[in-house]
């Protein structure tokens, strides 16, 4: 499938046109361009490599926005050898923007979780764009704690704009939902594992993302406000957000610096939406490696774990002298 | 002008006090019914209209005086300060932004914290500061909270937070928005010892913080007609593309839904706070603050 | 004040009106009456303790469903020496047919919970007659869970036509609320009291029903279905709600002798909706008695309890051999 | 048409197979879409619709033709015979009903339980039978639910419970109210053991079935079209006095409504609650049930 190149994405696409014009070309007019093909190849490899090493932070944000970047349930289908959907919340509603289900990652029997975005117009609008209402997050909860119940370790998918801004979630408790998600994930006894897969958009992202071990697509971003909002409200300014995605450091490479995930994925050369299936044996193979290791790991490690992990985020300057800093 | 009225009235009343033009600051007119009301009264009735009873918003210090008992309280010596680690500019650096902010309010960030007896019981208490950067919730806030819960854990007293913040500190990037779950986290640990926590919510809380802590009180309260919710009132009505019902987001519209406990009048808050704690600690046995 | 009699009470009432007009003319003309006031006081008293002696199921019903009768929310204020309401589900909204909150009766701290309904029409429209939706259940859960973590005993006062069925109710998930209370109130580890105070009415009085002790005041009910229902249902005939209400064995004599209820609280003469004061007394004597005595049990025994005695109800013939009662 | 759409062709779509005017019961009519249908390849698609997916009601023994491996169902041989304890008589006595009953259906009551092999994993099974008194539960259904969840919490077997039921037997008053919390306070026993419990709602499951362990399954599945609810339609319909919505109540209406986790046609039942099975049991580890 060729896709709709995003504008820093066009001069290799320009190639890519090149390359099947020729073998066209060598095919009907049985001349033999083997050579010059090889050629456009390499110098499309090649530029390839120079353009997505050099990306900035808000054309990586285009790529993890990028329309037909792997979603969560096709993630968890291609990760899983059987992947079985849950559905609800219990109290209100299947949250379509919230997918669940339990599934078996060669030996490992898990449950995972995730935001879920559409890939056109009309998925979008199911999923209403990836950005869940109370339920969604409520529903999470329920799948994180039949996960516990039956001692299933959670991966979660974090892939939102933020948690939905209107009349309904406000009525029905956004700010309780998200909070309680905060509160009860810590103490889930079961290791839970996060990858941001695309955007991590502030609280709705983290809402899903209290997690042992924490990971970042190479090509995703997570952020505490997204760069359009934060250049309305700091900036008073909506076409700085190239300005404020520079600004915040939402990047992967920023984010792990800052110390507040474990590592990065890499994404297929040419980002994740090229090829969902080596996005998706990338993600496997560090989640099975997780696996692996927290099988050894009892509650009481698993729990005291993920506490002291976001227990010491943050960077200030502590002039105390009697006060020292508590467990 | 019923309790109920005066935030339909506006849509976004100003906040704190408007001086009239008349010498000595004895003066001040509401905000939402415009009664000119004498200093001294409004003081006296804890900031709160006596004509419509709408809640100014106030420091960290007025509420102390207000709730606890007289010179009870004791700060804790936290000495955190922030740091511009990002080194995060937008029209001004976040440097500058926490310079000028120390300066207005006098304190060094946006939630002050310690030890005060409410109606002769010990409490721990956090208060946050609207003034300061819009109460919002840094690297600084998040630990300071995140301590005085772990001082709760250790002294097994209860904890009262009164919240009012806009949410995350932006300028701290993503680990304004970890201070959510590290607040959290530390209220699931207190949960564990069985020590009560009561949050009230002051206007206006919202994102971050509305999100976190401040939801998860033992029991929640609010002060009348504070606004609370995740998202802000312009980014929804940017969203849904229209104006936003009368009372939306307000403590009333709250109870209504389900989300908190009871909305009370900054007057009646000592008393409530105190039946409360005493009815949740078993330590608290005295009556001093029955009504 | 005076209350419109119901058609068995007007003998009595009669009686009092008369009573009433004597006093009158004695004060008026100087007349001394009191020796015939005090012959017709006896008549009185002695007709009252004959009709009340011998009341049928629907008479019961009517004393049950009187718009008079004590609600929850007066109870609880009437038998604590503080009470202070709490609200809403954390979910969706604050139902105003289920109240709850704390408070203390002598030197013993208590969570409240009960039905609610009004006294007159605009009451009973804002508290739905006492027909709580999902929402009520779960707030009820709510307050329980709280009354778990701080030790609190929890007192139920049952009161209510039936859970509500109606599109909202239905859609929000009736069934799942009530449910989840049945299996969650067997295992909350303080005690639960029940006191039937009015109508005990189907699934939804069961919803905040699972007790260590249950009780029910003397002119109250508790059913399966109300004996309007099962008059349509069985005998196709609303007409035979008298003859339903006989075949359901609903009174608090009935139900005692099904096994299902540990006592019965007296109401004064003439029944709890002339003489609420007196009505609270006599239920937090019982309370008393019992918040006292569980003082003593620990969270094994409470909870130990409660599941056994659940578990024993059921009438049946076991022909079985081989396969004995499970513990 | 569809799945979904039988439902809303009809509102009350009558039960059971309709037989036609044919000689030797060969072929019948869907009540759904009408299509005429040969007996046999109706029963090869486990009685569903071959052209519009309408499930026929079916009897506990056709269920468990349908679903558990052959021959491998040991029926429980509990001897529990109801007893019409209150002399409980409305058109009919509930002893005659209840001899009625048996005589139609041949079973003693409402609740077949046993074990059974499910894609070669044992499993603990209970069926309601909706052709006695209309599934409902009294003392002899509600113990026979409770011994076979105490037998799940002793064998640690998975539960399987395909429920269909109008609710409580009215017949046995107060002590039918008291099965459905006798019911769920044993599944709160089997929670603490951790043995996962499946339930699997089919036409109808209201009342008092609804309101206590159908709804408590670790997972629930739901058979398309299935009535399951609190209130009965007409009892609603009779309270707001209007009609119902068009699939109101239905399986897919509850899965819309967070209430289930799947509708699941029955031809893919056994797939389904054989992956489960082995999700949620790390005792079942074998492959035959994978997709
Ligand atoms: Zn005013
Ligand atoms: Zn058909």
């Amino acid at each position: 499938m060729i896709i709709k190149p995003l504008e820093f994405e066009k001069p290799i696409h320009d190639l890519y046109i090149k390359i099947d014009e020729l073998k066209r070309l060598s095919q009907e007019g049985q001349v033999d361009l083997a050579q010059e093909i090889k050629k456009i190849e390499t110098r499309a490899k090649t530029l390839k490599k120079e353009i997505f090493a050099h990306l900035t932070p808000q054309q990586i944000l285009q790529i993890a926005r990028h329309p037909n970047r792997p979603d969560s349930f096709s993630l968890a289908n291609l990760i899983c050898d059987d992947f079985i959907e849950l559905h609800g919340d219990r109290h209100f509603r299947d949250d379509p923007s919230m997918i669940g289900g339990m599934g078996q990652i060669a030996s490992h029997r898990v449950v995972i979780i995730g935001h879920q975005k559409g890939h056109d117009t009309k998925e979008n609008i199911y999923r209403n764009f990836g950005m869940p209402h109370p339920e969604g997050y409520r529903k999470a909860l329920r799948l994180m704690k039949l996960a516990e119940k039956f001692g299933l370790p959670i991966v979660t998918f974090i892939d939102t704009p933020g948690a939905y801004p209107g009349l309904g979630a406000e009525e029905r408790g956004q700010s309780e939902a998200i909070a309680r998600n905060l509160k009860e994930m810590t103490g889930i006894h079961v290791p839970i594992f996060s990858v941001v897969v695309g955007e991590g958009g502030s609280g709705g992202a983290l809402g899903i993302g209290v997690a042992n071990r924490i990971y970042m697509l190479e090509h995703s971003v997570y952020s505490v406000i997204s760069p359009e909002g934060c250049a309305s409200i700091l900036f008073r300014d909506t076409d700085k957000a190239d300005i404020a995605a520079e600004q915040l450091k939402l990047t992967a490479k920023d984010i792990l610096e800052l110390g507040v995930i474990d590592g990065i994925v890499k994404e297929p050369l040419g980002g994740g939406h090229h090829d969902w299936h080596c996005q998706a044996e990338n993600i496997k193979k560090v989640i099975l490696k997780d696996l692996a290791s927290y099988k050894r790991k009892d509650t009481k490690e698993i729990t005291e774990e993920r506490y002291e992990k976001f227990r010491s985020f943050g960077k200030f300057m502590d002039e105390s002298k009697t006060i020292k800093k508590g467990d | 002008m019923s309790i109920l009225d005066w935030f339909n009235k506006k849509e976004k009343p100003e906040q704190g006090i408007k001086k009239l033009d008349i010498p000595g600051d004895l003066w001040v007119k509401c905000y939402s019914c415009n009664s000119v009301l004498y200093l001294k009264d409004l003081v006296a009735n804890s900031k709160v209209c006596l004509e419509c009873q709408y809640h100014f918003r106030i420091t960290p210090q007025e509420r102390i005086s207000y709730i606890f008992d007289h010179g009870s309280f004791t700060q804790n010596e936290n000495q955190l300060k922030s740091i511009d680690f990002l080194n995060f500019s937008d029209t001004e650096s976040y440097k500058k932004r926490l310079e000028k902010a120390t300066k207005k309010s006098g304190s060094i960030d946006a939630f002050v914290s310690g030890k005060a007896m409410l109606s002769g019981q010990a409490v721990n208490v956090g208060i946050m500061d609207f003034s300061f950067m819009g109460g919002s919730m840094g690297s600084v806030v998040g630990e300071s909270i995140t301590r005085l819960i772990e001082m709760a854990i250790k002294n097994k007293l209860p904890l009262l937070i009164f919240t009012s913040s806009g949410g995350a500190r932006m300028q701290e990037g993503i680990l304004s928005l970890m201070q959510m779950a590290k607040t959290s986290a530390a209220l699931s640990r207190l949960d564990s010892v069985g020590v009560p926590y009561i949050s009230i919510l002051c206007d206006p809380t919202t994102g971050g913080t509305s999100a976190s802590f401040a939801m998860l009180g033992d029991i929640i309260m609010a002060e009348p007609g504070a606004l609370i919710g995740f998202a802000g009132p312009r980014v929804i009505e940017q969203t849904i593309r229209q104006k936003l019902p009368k009372g939306f987001q307000r403590s009333e519209f709250l109870l209504e839904h389900g989300m908190i406990d009871m909305v009370v009048n900054r007057r009646e808050l000592k008393d409530k706070l105190t039946l409360s704690v005493r009815l949740l600690s078993p330590k608290f046995s005295g009556k001093q603050g029955k009504r």
